[in-house]
């Protein structure tokens, strides 16, 4: 028998109702490899949210709280308390959101429970738009992207503003540990879960989580796609302790962004001025992101 | 420190103390912020055990409390006004989960225009979301009420969330006797929560599935059922606790000299003990006039309230709140109760003490004389309206 | 099926695993692994999204169909291309 | 009134066709109806839609539980589903299949139709054999078979409404109108 | 484009095109996402010319369509369920505010368990806000009402916020034909709005102000009447409509086959579509019942009620939502404003389609049977509910 | 006559009711004679909402819309929205909050006006609690401040978790413009709003503004209580252009974060340990904002 | 002072300087200017958090006493320390 | 019934010295009510505050309008608050003042009682003489003046419930007590 590199324990039932291909289910599979079965978890609206299917089916081994879409960190906060005030703590507490139930409408409880510092879990899994509504921008929907209401129509109406960087966002909100993660690099994850999760305060993780029924790709190439976003440097592997940057895996060579872009249905409206406009971007936040690195090496304790 | 004086917020955070809440999750707001001033002391103090979540909104404060509560925790919330206003949703949601949350709501007008004062706007415009709403006139039925509304609302046959209302300044920073009872008899009172179902590692379910068509509204009469249940319970409760501790509040309708009425008003909260100052100088004209007063809203008394039916020949309900498009809430809800009694008093609706005017016993005197005479000129009369014309509307 | 109010939870507990669901069904592409060329890296395994692939007592790749909805991730990741999609009869 | 229920996948446009099917019915000046039965519309997973049409406004707006016509997109889902359900005594079930009418087994109490729908779909270019878009098809088969709507209204509606490749779906419901077996 | 084929979220859509909504401010939520797909599709296609905000949430949307509209903007919205509990405060604020604000409200069952299906709670929980409330039928009443809307809103007599709903799936998915009436028509119809006051530069004031007891009462009775004169707006604006557009809607209440009638049901949205099949048939039997459609719930139509009482001696009222601890709030206010009516039919309440449970005629027709004949058990009736033993609560 | 180092027009009028020595009103005034009668301006719940004072009077010469308590910045949209609706292109639009409206029930909708990018200013005073209702802890509550929530009590419950940085969520909202600003240094907070009230999209100032009430020290203080929070560093003055650090003022010489604790009674409780630990997390601040602007440097366009 | 309802506005705008509030009734001690020391910086003027220090027209200093609440920010901030807080009578 | 309004600054503890008085009569078992004109209260602007003392409980809520007593902690307010409003006919007014009684003008129906309470307060070290805690002061010369609540008991209160400095206070109490004029 050959070797697993994650841990063969399933705590995500089979027979889930997510579509075929569904890069989000893996990032909770992952997850829960990673935390075992003393966790709790909360989940807001979303996709990952009706993966059950109706009552009374549960496509997790794990308690499990559904929660209103806006809550889910305030959920974690308050599972939390409550375990402490029965003085149980060897339990990991998760809320686990889409990007839009993170980013948007749940940034604020997110923000106040990173400033408390509540010890809890927060994964995002970031599938770049509002999916289980049908495709709808969200605030983490990156530039040039078509959905259902960046609609492009006759006035190039995409998404004219960049992808909200809630790494960055939280790393602003002096937490223990903020990481970037991707289906595609399950090792990654869960390695990154299993450093943080005995941290103390709040720990976040932002995982890329291909959506072929979103992107309009199809399904057989959600890891593809998530390779080759971290190969063009779209979306970096990388954390951050205490304020300081590591970048965890590192493309041996940057591919262009347009070999990202051109495999997915949500990009194909964009012209090669716009391609280079993302291009420079990307750079950008690339070059960014190494210096950060580079300069907060020194502030390591 | 058996009796004391202090301030209904006070006796609100003692009332919680006292019942031992294991997680506070709270936001401040006027005129409810003493409430949470004095949690974070006790819990500073180490005075109360209890995890104190500091949260950054009133949503969040619901949020937590829910979370905490589907863990098998004791959570309490207060809050007032565009507070309670941001919960509503988590309101729905708490009654939904069948959470036993207690939460004390200081009863204050919505803005705009801004106000800070008495009104229950607030509280009346949650009456659908499935909460049960204790209303006090007295400090000392704030505390004891926090302590019989996690008793009845924990009752497995019930397992409902439940509102304790404070009047705005006219209790919550009015200081006055009460007495606390000792710690041990309260937990002889309420024994620790211990709901159903929770959150537990051991016995991992999941809880708030999606119901289609095909079971949800079997599941939404079960709270239909639980909330008709919750009235005898309530009744229970404070028999129980007036034997314990020596006071009832009245169970869900308190009756006051209703012997021999030929008329009665209906009201709540301070303006009810107040009413008793006037009914009293009343009946020393020799008016015979009563007062039921509704300490509770949320189930809506109306067994209580065809009794009152039986008894007098005219009723003036008295809204410190008003529905725009309809008339008060305790007033249409009235009407809607005696439309299936059998007696046919006289009602009107008085609508008075609108974001905090003040309402002074001769008031009140004035609306009884109206009531007894069965004064007409609208269903429904703004009470002290300041106005060169006509006072009606409806 | 739809039961009668006495007989549901006081709350609609989710008490089952969802494996009920037969999500084979949805297929219209099949996985067949060629158990031959296999070398049990488990890269396969690893990527189900529908934790559709097991590993039997002796290691080997075991695709479940009662609940596989043939996404063909399992063809794409499998290095050794020893899985194929073929349609679904 | 007439009542129709179409089984399909998701991803197979069995919603679009209960609408292309209800705008072409209201080219013929009918009242019409069409709607999902609304659950979670994933790509493969059984998806069910229905499509009512009267001389007469509609008030009527509960659900159909007792169809004229079931009209199936993908055959291998009769094992799955049970499409003749509450289906009237001497209705109509049109399946796309390669099979004639009375080599398909669902009962004596029903008339049967068939068509090749994802052959004249494809022979259209309209997706590959594997997901073929085969609801335009579909359409123009059930104007023969059933005779309920005629097939130039059909044919105008699809080329108002198909969200791509007018002319190719109208094409092909045309062809599919001569194929259709029953 | 006169005469087409679209969902009644389309025919929102449409509406508020056609009304030329200059700023939308809204957040998906199924089942009102197609709403605005489509409006993002109609800006983005440059045939709305209108601002289009993409909040990061529901509460969000009403802020900013407030500020939109206090700066002279007209400002549309549409959600559902959860989205319009989030915005509770924002819409209590609206109204305050005296902003004559649209929004289209898909009404979906609350959470927990988690719907998508449809009944009223959302929207009845918004009773006590101060919003006019509209229920439609037909798609074709959406897109005709939403423009309606505004006309009766942006009455200088009224001055107040409108919902207009659709109920989920019923109308918010069904395809169906739908007359779109000409751009120009509607501006005939729908002058551009003009506020009394507005944000503006050149003649800067302050809204919103703080307000203590001596003023507050009087602001809000400002409110109740407006609301109160928005009846007489809302009849006549459909009368208008009817001149203009050759239909009309029904006013405030809408009555079918109610000549001569022994038994009524009042009833609203699609339900009351699918009763007239169901009045139909029992018309058919010689049976004499009809229908009154509450078009409108806020302001209450209780002039409306009253003279349906007199009409007939047993009315049905169905409730596609039920207020825990009294009744279906239809029923409540139904049986509230009867109370003052000198007729006194029988009246009973049935609970029905809780969380998208079907309606068939079939079951409407059941109802009417025991309307007929004032078959009793109770108050409040379940009905549908599946149950092995008794269907009443209350 | 003199030289005016600021504008000399006021558009807030005397008679509000603010404390004696409020640092708030300060800030409202300063920014004010900065954009000019051409401005609208919208107010959430805070003691600046209320410093009009009673119906019907006003405490500002421009339009003031006052909005409930975590809406500020979609106002401040939706404002925006139908001055374009209107083709009205000559009016700031600006959203002036306290801390606790900004930082914490407020934080949603202006971090979705910042994703959006809409075309207006934020102005967040910061009295570092919410004083309005009587001197709670907010998000920007500094670490170590007694609240009324954060009582020190028996068991040493003063506020354990850093101040919010509000600069650095916002720079991470990838916005044309972030600043600091005290209102003890009006000349440096009206240039920075000069500079940045043309920026099309979103523009954030962070405003120290002292309180006597709530900080516990005597009201004449109150602009040496902001110049010693600059000298101490303990609030630097900066500005952040398109991801672009620049410290706008540096201190001759850093005093130590004592000298700025010992006068507010709201320290009083600190001992000598706790006040190293705020040294330490000062200096390390300080050096990473020194570091920052240094990197960033070569992103400047 | 109270007015009734009809002659109110339909909502309550805020249309009156809140100049009408003479907060100098609050102040407990004064500011008093030694106009023959001050130099005219306007220090005091630019810190005044109510407004209450008026420049005339030849440029001096004008302290509105209906409005100052005797904060002692103009005194505290006069580098020429020519403003004084006197207790008020 | 008897009723007691204060006025005071924001910061002199008007609103801590009506609470001090109900308390102190509700030790002498009489049924009490204290509360706050609710406005905002900031340091130097005009507080209200009210005290309502029965020997049975008090049900009626309403607000004092025509008080027994008045107490002013900063004479400077008489200029400033219409501080005899509704006070009824030979109702006393107690000023911290350094005048006498017969030196106060406030018209004939009043009696008027008069301490010199900054002198007494910053004498026992309670604030400065320009921002002195004159409500301890006050309250043992309204003892003495309206003899309705014993000294004893004012101290009592004072020693438990005085934000700081619980026996200077008490001891300014006693002090004022001494000296009040009337
Ligand atoms: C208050 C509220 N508004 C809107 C919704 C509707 N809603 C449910 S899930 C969802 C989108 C979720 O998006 P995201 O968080 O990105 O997760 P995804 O579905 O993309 O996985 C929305 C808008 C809701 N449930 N509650
Ligand atoms: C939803 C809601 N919750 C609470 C309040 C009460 N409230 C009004 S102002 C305020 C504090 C404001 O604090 P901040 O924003 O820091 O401004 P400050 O008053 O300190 O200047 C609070 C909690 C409210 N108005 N609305
Ligand atoms: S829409 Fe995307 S994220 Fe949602 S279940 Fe499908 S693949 Fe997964
Ligand atoms: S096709 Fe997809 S679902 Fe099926 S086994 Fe392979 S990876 Fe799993
Ligand atoms: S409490 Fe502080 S911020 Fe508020 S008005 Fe007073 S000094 Fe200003
Ligand atoms: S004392 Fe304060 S309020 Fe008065 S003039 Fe000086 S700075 Fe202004």
């Amino acid at each position: 028998m050959g070797k697993l590199t994650i841990p063969q324990e399933e705590l995500m039932n089979s027979g889930h109702i997510g579509c075929l291909g569904c890069g989000g289910t893996l990032a909770m599979r992952y997850l829960l490899k990673a935390l075992g079965k003393r966790t709790m978890i909360t989940i807001p609206a979303c996709c990952i949210a009706i993966m059950s299917g109706i009552y009374p089916r549960n496509f997790l081994k794990v308690p499990l709280l559904d929660v209103a879409f806006e809550t889910t960190a305030a959920s974690a906060s308050g599972i939390r308390a409550a375990l402490d005030a029965k003085g149980i703590d060897d339990v990991y507490v998760v809320g686990f959101g889409g990007d839009g139930g993170t980013a948007d409408i749940g940034i604020q409880a997110l923000s106040g429970t990173a400033e408390r510092g509540d010890n809890i879990i927060y994964v995002m899994y970031d599938n770049e738009a509002y999916m289980n509504t049908g495709i709808q921008r969200s605030g983490a929907t990156p530039f040039g992207a078509w959905t259902t209401t960046t609609p492009v129509g006759t006035t190039g109406d995409f998404k004219k503003r960049p992808k909200k960087n809630m790494v960055e966002i939280m790393v602003a909100h002096d937490i223990p540990y903020a990481a970037t993660a991707s289906v595609a690099y399950p090792e990654d994850f869960v390695k990154k879960v299993m450093k943080a999760k005995d941290m103390d305060g709040t720990k976040f993780f932002h995982v890329f989580s291909p959506c072929p029924t979103g992107w309009r790709y199809s399904p057989e190439m959600t890891i593809q796609i998530g390779v080759l976003a971290f190969q063009t440097t779209v979306f970096p592997m990388y954390e951050v302790e205490n304020g300081v940057y590591r970048v965890t895996k590192k493309p041996a060579k940057r591919k262009p962004v347009a070999d990202y872009l051109k495999l997915q249905g949500r990009f194909k409206h964009l012209d090669d001025e716009t391609i280079k406009i993302i291009q420079k971007n990307v750079d950008r936040n690339w070059e960014m992101l190494l210096a950060k690195a580079e300069f907060t090496k020194k502030f390591a304790e | 420190m058996p009796m004391d004086v202090m301030t209904g917020n006070s006796a609100q955070a003692y009332g919680a103390k006292l019942a031992r809440a294991e997680v506070v999750a709270a936001y401040p707001i006027t005129p409810q912020t003493t409430v949470v001033e004095k949690l974070a002391d006790l819990v500073a103090s180490g005075e109360m055990k209890a995890q104190f979540i500091k949260v950054e909104s009133e949503h969040s404060a619901m949020a937590a409390c829910i979370a905490a509560s589907a863990t098998g925790a004791r959570a309490y919330t207060a809050t007032a006004a565009h507070g309670l206003a941001l919960m509503h949703e988590m309101l729905i949601w708490a009654a939904g989960s069948r959470l036993p949350i207690v939460m004390g709501n200081i009863n204050r007008a919505m803005a705009p225009p801004w106000s800070v004062w008495a009104d229950y706007q607030d509280s009346i415009a949650e009456r659908d979301t499935g909460w049960m709403q204790f209303y006090c006139q007295s400090s000392q039925e704030v505390l004891d009420t926090v302590i019989q509304a996690y008793k009845v609302a924990e009752n497995h046959d019930v397992l409902i969330p439940a509102m304790v209302m404070e009047d705005a300044f006219y209790l919550s920073h009015t200081f006055e006797p009460v007495d606390v009872p000792p710690q041990k008899d309260v937990d002889d009172f309420l024994p620790p929560y211990d709901p159903p179902v929770k959150l537990d590692v051991d016995n991992p379910v999941g809880l708030c599935a999606l119901v289609p068509p095909d079971h949800y509204m079997e599941f939404r009469f079960k709270i239909a059922k639980a909330m008709e249940d919750s009235r005898k319970v309530i009744q229970e409760v404070d028999e129980e606790w007036e034997k314990k501790f020596g006071r009832s509040h009245g169970g869900l309708v308190e009756r006051y000299r209703m012997e021999d009425a030929d008329a009665a008003i209906i009201a709540a909260g301070t303006m009810s003990s107040t009413a008793r100052v006037a009914i009293d100088n009343m009946r020393d004209k020799g008016k015979k006039v009563g007062l039921a007063r509704l300490r509770v809203f949320r189930p809506f008394p109306y067994e209580e309230i065809r009794q009152i039916a039986k008894e007098v020949d005219s009723i003036g309900v008295l809204d410190r709140s008003y529905t725009f498009g309809h008339g008060g809430a305790f007033y249409t809800e009235t009407a809607g109760a005696l439309y299936q009694a059998p007696e046919r008093p006289h009602v009107k609706n008085y609508v008075i003490g609108i974001g905090g005017r003040d309402i002074p016993p001769k008031d009140i005197e004035g609306i009884l004389e109206k009531v007894l005479t069965k004064e007409d000129g609208g269903e429904v009369e703004w009470f002290g309206l300041r106005t060169s014309g006509s006072r009606e509307v409806n | 099926m739809a039961k009668s109010v006495e007989d549901l939870p006081y709350i609609p507990l989710m008490s089952e695993s969802s494996a009920v669901n037969k999500t084979g069904v949805w297929r219209v592409i099949k996985p067949i692994v060629d158990q031959e060329e296999c070398n049990q890296c488990y890269i396969c395994w690893k990527f189900c999204p529908d934790v559709a692939i097991h590993i039997d007592e002796e290691g080997s790749i075991l695709i479940d169909y009662d609940h596989c909805k043939g996404c063909g991730i399992c063809e794409a990741v499998c290095p050794k291309k020893c899985i194929e999609m073929v349609k679904e009869e | 009134m007439i009542q129709i229920r179409f089984h399909g996948r998701g991803g197979q446009g069995s919603v679009v066709a209960s609408n292309i099917l209800a705008a072409a019915a209201f080219l013929e000046e009918k009242w019409v109806q069409s709607f999902p039965f609304f659950g979670v519309e994933r790509r493969g997973a059984p998806v069910t839609a229905y499509t009512k049409i009267d001389d007469k406004p509609i008030w009527d707006r509960s659900e159909i539980t007792d169809p004229d016509y079931v009209i199936v997109l993908d055959a291998s889902l009769v094992a799955v589903v049970d499409v003749t359900n509450g289906l009237k005594e001497n209705g109509m079930v049109l399946l796309n299949s390669e099979s004639k009418p009375e080599d398909i087994e669902l009962g004596d109490s029903f008339r049967i139709a068939t068509v090749d729908a994802t052959e004249v779909a494809v022979a259209h270019g309209l997706g590959s054999k594997s997901a073929p878009i085969v609801n335009s098809s579909i359409l123009g088969a059930f104007s023969k078979a059933s005779g309920e709507v005629d097939i130039k209204s059909i044919e105008a509606s699809i080329l108002k409404m198909a969200p791509a490749k007018h002319k190719e779906n109208a094409a092909a419901a045309l062809e599919a109108y001569e194929k259709v077996q029953f």
